[in-house]
């Protein structure tokens, strides 16, 4: 099943089942989405449920909190994680607080699902990946979804919750075809563990889970390293038991994230697994990730600002030997 | 009628006024700390628009403590409130600019100007396609007119046909910026004239106040629609207790509180044969005695435990209603 | 005078149309990546509003081939951008989207819509305060319109009075969505009349067009004000590359093409006898070759070389004026 | 001196110096700003550089840019760092990457002043440290004030720089008063070393710095234990070289900040030193940070959510006894 249409099946399914649930966002309803996650819904669920929003996306998220205090389960589309910069307040301020702020009387059963990450030559105004922003905020849940299983049941569980849930995608990811299933009790907080090793622990998520399997596939037939990939889902929390059981046995960790190295995602857990496991590490941890540069234009550039399979192979390769493997 | 309404009007405004000079008291002795904004001189404005209002969703800005004792949330859990107290109407976690009571529909003071526009605007939707009447008003200043989210606010509801009233104290100031220093329009009402009813009302004269409330409240319920107000107002204090307010001159602020808005109740009330100097000596004597007793609430409630710093942050669980 | 108009707005628009229709061949054979946004059928808005305007600042959306056209950046060096070649005005970093040349007061596509009005309020008011008398011309969408930001700009440079030219290109869609599913208000120029002059214009007709920034120019040059836009226009293409436009009737594009502005400007050059056959012949002949030698240009330029992924991303140097 | 007037003299000086320095910001001209760091500058130099303007913070640094793409050299002063919220995208998608999506054609000679941090029971929406928001971003600069030291030369310094810095100040510092004087050649760049000492490497910024400091010293008197504590003074870039020379010698390093632990600038720090030196360390690094949830109203539970000079206290010395100092 195509990535878009396990999301469109999920929210199909929460609208279907629950009247409370309602879609807004910038073109989701009459053009059914930008990138078609929403296509259909509009014609089957009528304009009051599935709302086409002004170009105002501090707003979009600001009226969808209103909505949520209300009760509905509003999910909100920002149509990409780059105009979330102009939704940050409502995130940060508004979303992540006030039910803190008010002793807990206050409950946001809301979602806002958006695209990130570095499609083609869309340059650095639409290629970032900006995950740590949701992710560094106390009051906030962020859950990734790097295939249709968890994209479909990651979608449904945070509509299902009464927290207020950011929900990222990729933006290369809708159009590829996965494997799907109906999953008993899919648990968005727990860490997948998508291939099994002995080496090395590598953790990722997003697209570049798939970049890491590739990666490792390779490792494995030309180098004889097993390595044991993590798909962490959820951002926020990070489920670092899974993580630290599977270091524990391979001594070893890699995080490959898209963003720029510094601050990304994978720093945290690069420092709190030296934190927590100093003494089970047979390596220093290795990070692989963008460069520290906006995404440039022209596609060589851009290829190298990012982590490829290529990259990702052959940098975990020269560490390891470098670190007796 | 007026006879009532001049009572209750009467109580509230000197129970805000009484309520938020003892604020002042407590602040300055320690008792409350942090960001104290006070509407000593807005008191018009604040009851006038939420009794008029009467039933459906109240968002404000920090400013808030008159219109939380006008909705009717119980004098010592603000005070406790204000006090960081665990008995307080937010557990001591919000403070003075974030009072929160959702069974009075009441959502609330904001300390970012203007995010509030917009949780305003996304209620009354949720409100109308839940089919209910009551709409929602939304409270903010002369100075959060000049923020991009007013706008989109005020684009939305009227682009969604949502019952919302805007209504916005126009006290001339935002902070030490005079009006004429932040907004090319002096008359803030032109902002929204395009998108939906607006007009201007005396924000001193409770009773206009409260005329107007109603009025723009059947037109939001009869037609779903949004409402515009600006209220002419002033700020006897400083912006907080952080602010003299000395940036603005003797003579003007004369001017203005030769128009205090509990003074001018009296005297009309009296003229009109509403109230008699007996009810309100009455009135008074009431009011000292909550403002009295909400303070000795304050003062022996307890701290928030310390598991409270944990708590509160997700509520962990899920709606079961999707399979 | 129009004479002379009539061919230079032909050529410019003739250069702006077959440019891109190129450019859709070129992105077709995967010479061009990204998102491609075509101004197809707004030629007479982005060469009349250029042309009209002369000197000064221009500030524009993510669809500005044909505005840098019209500005005389060379449609080599603009090809060779939207090719991501070392050679491209801003060395294949920026593609469509981010052309960019300071040397003539060229401040580029920006992809945020709205983010770009801001800043066109300051370099407008830079201008003036360093006493320099040519505006800025500021261009932008209907969909851009209902964006805070865009309001806080509009406030802004009125209360400021800088003299900034906000023209807005109502192609009545933001993407997908029609212009009545996004905006309260239908007439856009309604947004910003209360903040300064506002009028409306025919958006096909590059004379029409033409006059009115010329006079908007004058006004805001002579008064150091800012003026409004609201041009009527439509795109003949989809919103980019990846977008069919197919959420737009057949009958209501067939109408908007029956006003072509370029075959509106033949008609009429012709009629007035501003124009022969055979002159626009030539500059027919004239663009071909030009657009071809863009694209043999951009061809056989290098690609940047892997150094340049870090490079110009901070300048690192000071000023050295404060001691 | 006062951290304020630091403040105020550097602004002062470039403006007296360069006529193309303008501020602009609520409340910064007539009324001499919420924390009257521009006091006096708007009777000496005029409404037209000491710009008032609405409350409209991404138009703010919107209009700043503007102004700076012609060549004057504006310094914005965001009334907290709450507010640049506000302002994310004019800080992420136009200030860092206007230059780099031009191929280098464009300048942007722009400073963005704003304190941030805990001052007393302003409650979660006024409470907040956000660097790592700002620090993350390639194309931004990033410094920090911890005294009248490096806040008179690292603004000065920040405003005679021709690439845009977002200067971040501590509420709590303003009033502070700190020893002065004019220091040759003052490099925002490196790190400053406050504290020489053996055993172990404090980092920290902003106002953390003082609160290490005072903890530092219990550790001498009471423990034996001697600190060296390090002013990172820059966050982007971070002078990692100076961390580096410092753990070197004390094999141990802890990070103090008080933003969230997770995610925040020390999550960088921690992960970089264990990858660079992770034979060098004598022990796991030890964050002492901000607790992951809003800043809550009330005293008691204020302090509990950051560090103080007693926890930092506490916190080095058990864990260094665990880790065998
Ligand atoms: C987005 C944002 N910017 C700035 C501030 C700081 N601030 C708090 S109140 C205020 C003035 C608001 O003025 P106005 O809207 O007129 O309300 P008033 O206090 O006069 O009732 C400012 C600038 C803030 N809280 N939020
Ligand atoms: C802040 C922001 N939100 C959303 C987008 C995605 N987007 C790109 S163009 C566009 C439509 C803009 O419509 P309009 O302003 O009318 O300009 P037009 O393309 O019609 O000329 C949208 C929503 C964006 N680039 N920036
Ligand atoms: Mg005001
Ligand atoms: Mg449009």
């Amino acid at each position: 099943m195509l990535y878009r249409d396990a999301l469109n099946l999920a929210l199909d399914h929460a609208m279907e089942h629950d009247s409370r649930v309602v879609v807004l966002g910038e073109d989701v309803g009459f053009y059914g989405g930008n990138y078609k996650v929403t296509d259909g819904l509009y014609v089957k669920y009528g304009p009051k449920r599935v709302i086409d929003t002004p170009i105002a996306e501090n707003s979009i998220v600001g009226t969808a909190i209103g909505m949520a205090l209300m009760g509905l389960r509003p999910v909100a589309e920002i149509m990409t994680v780059n105009f979330a910069m102009l939704v940050m307040d409502q995130f940060v301020n508004q979303m992540a607080k006030l039910r803190y702020m008010s002793g807990g009387k206050l409950m946001l059963p809301l979602v806002v699902r958006m695209p990130q990450g570095v499609a083609k030559q869309l340059a650095s105004q639409h290629s970032q990946s900006l995950e740590h922003f949701f992710a560094s905020v106390p009051g906030l849940y962020v859950f990734s979804a790097s295939d249709s299983i968890s994209a479909y049941h990651g979608l449904l569980h945070a509509i299902r919750m009464d927290d207020p849930v950011v929900f990222l995608e990729h933006t290369l990811l809708y159009s590829m075809d996965f494997p799907f299933e109906y999953v008993r009790d899919f648990d968005p907080f727990r860490a997948r563990l998508l291939r099994e090793g002995q080496h090395i622990t590598v953790v990722s998520y997003l697209k570049m889970v798939h970049d890491v399997l590739k990666a490792c596939e390779w490792l494995e037939e030309r180098d004889g390293i097993s390595c044991e990939v993590i798909d962490l889902v959820s951002l926020r929390p990070i489920d670092f038991e899974t993580i630290y059981q599977s270091v524990k046995k391979t001594h070893r960790l890699v995080v490959v994230y898209e963003a720029p190295k510094t601050l990304g995602l994978g720093a945290e857990v690069s420092a709190r697994v030296c934190e927590e496991l100093f003494y089970f590490l047979d390596a220093p941890p290795l990070r692989i990730a963008g460069e520290e540069v906006p995404i440039p234009y022209n596609r060589k550039l851009e290829l190298m600002a990012i982590p490829t399979p290529e990259k990702i192979y052959s940098q975990i390769l020269s560490w390891s030997k470098s670190h007796g493997l | 009628m007026s006879q009532t309404l001049a009572e209750k009007f009467y109580y509230l405004m000197k129970l805000g006024r009484e309520f938020e000079i003892r604020c002042k008291e407590e602040y300055l002795k320690g008792n409350i700390s942090g960001f104290l904004h006070l509407a000593i001189g807005e008191e018009a404005v604040h009851v006038g628009a939420v009794v008029g209002f009467g039933k459906g969703d109240l968002f404000c800005p920090y400013r808030e403590h008159v219109l939380a004792l006008a909705r009717g949330i119980d004098p010592k859990l603000i005070m406790a409130e204000l006090f960081g107290k665990a008995t307080g109407v937010s557990k001591g976690k919000g403070g003075s600019m974030h009072l929160y009571e959702p069974k009075m529909d009441f959502y609330g003071g904001n300390a970012i100007v203007a995010a509030h526009l917009p949780h305003a605007v996304g209620a009354a939707y949720a409100r109308k396609l839940m089919g209910e009447k009551a709409g929602v008003l939304c409270i903010f200043g002369d100075g959060a007119t000049n923020n991009g989210t007013f706008f989109e606010a005020i684009n939305m509801a009227s682009l969604w046909e949502v019952p919302v009233l805007f209504l916005c104290e126009n006290n001339y100031y935002a902070i030490g910026t005079h009006i004429s220093r932040s907004s090319a329009l002096k008359e803030l009402y032109l902002k929204a004239r395009d998108y939906m009813p607006a007009e201007v009302v005396d924000g001193m004269d409770v009773f206009a106040v409260y005329e107007a409330v109603v009025r723009a409240k059947q037109y939001i319920e009869e037609y779903g629609k949004p409402y515009f107000i600006e209220a002419y107002t002033y700020r006897f204090e400083g912006h907080s207790m952080a602010d003299k307010g000395d940036y603005r001159s003797p003579r003007e602020i004369e001017m203005f509180r030769k128009r205090d808005p509990i003074n001018l109740l009296v005297e009309r009330s009296l003229r009109e044969g509403w109230l008699t100097e007996e009810q309100i000596r009455l009135i008074d004597q009431k009011v000292e005695a909550v403002v009295e007793e909400a303070v000795e609430f304050a003062l022996s409630s307890p701290e928030p435990s310390e598991e409270e710093l944990y708590t509160d942050l997700y509520c962990g669980v899920c709606s079961d209603v999707i399979p």
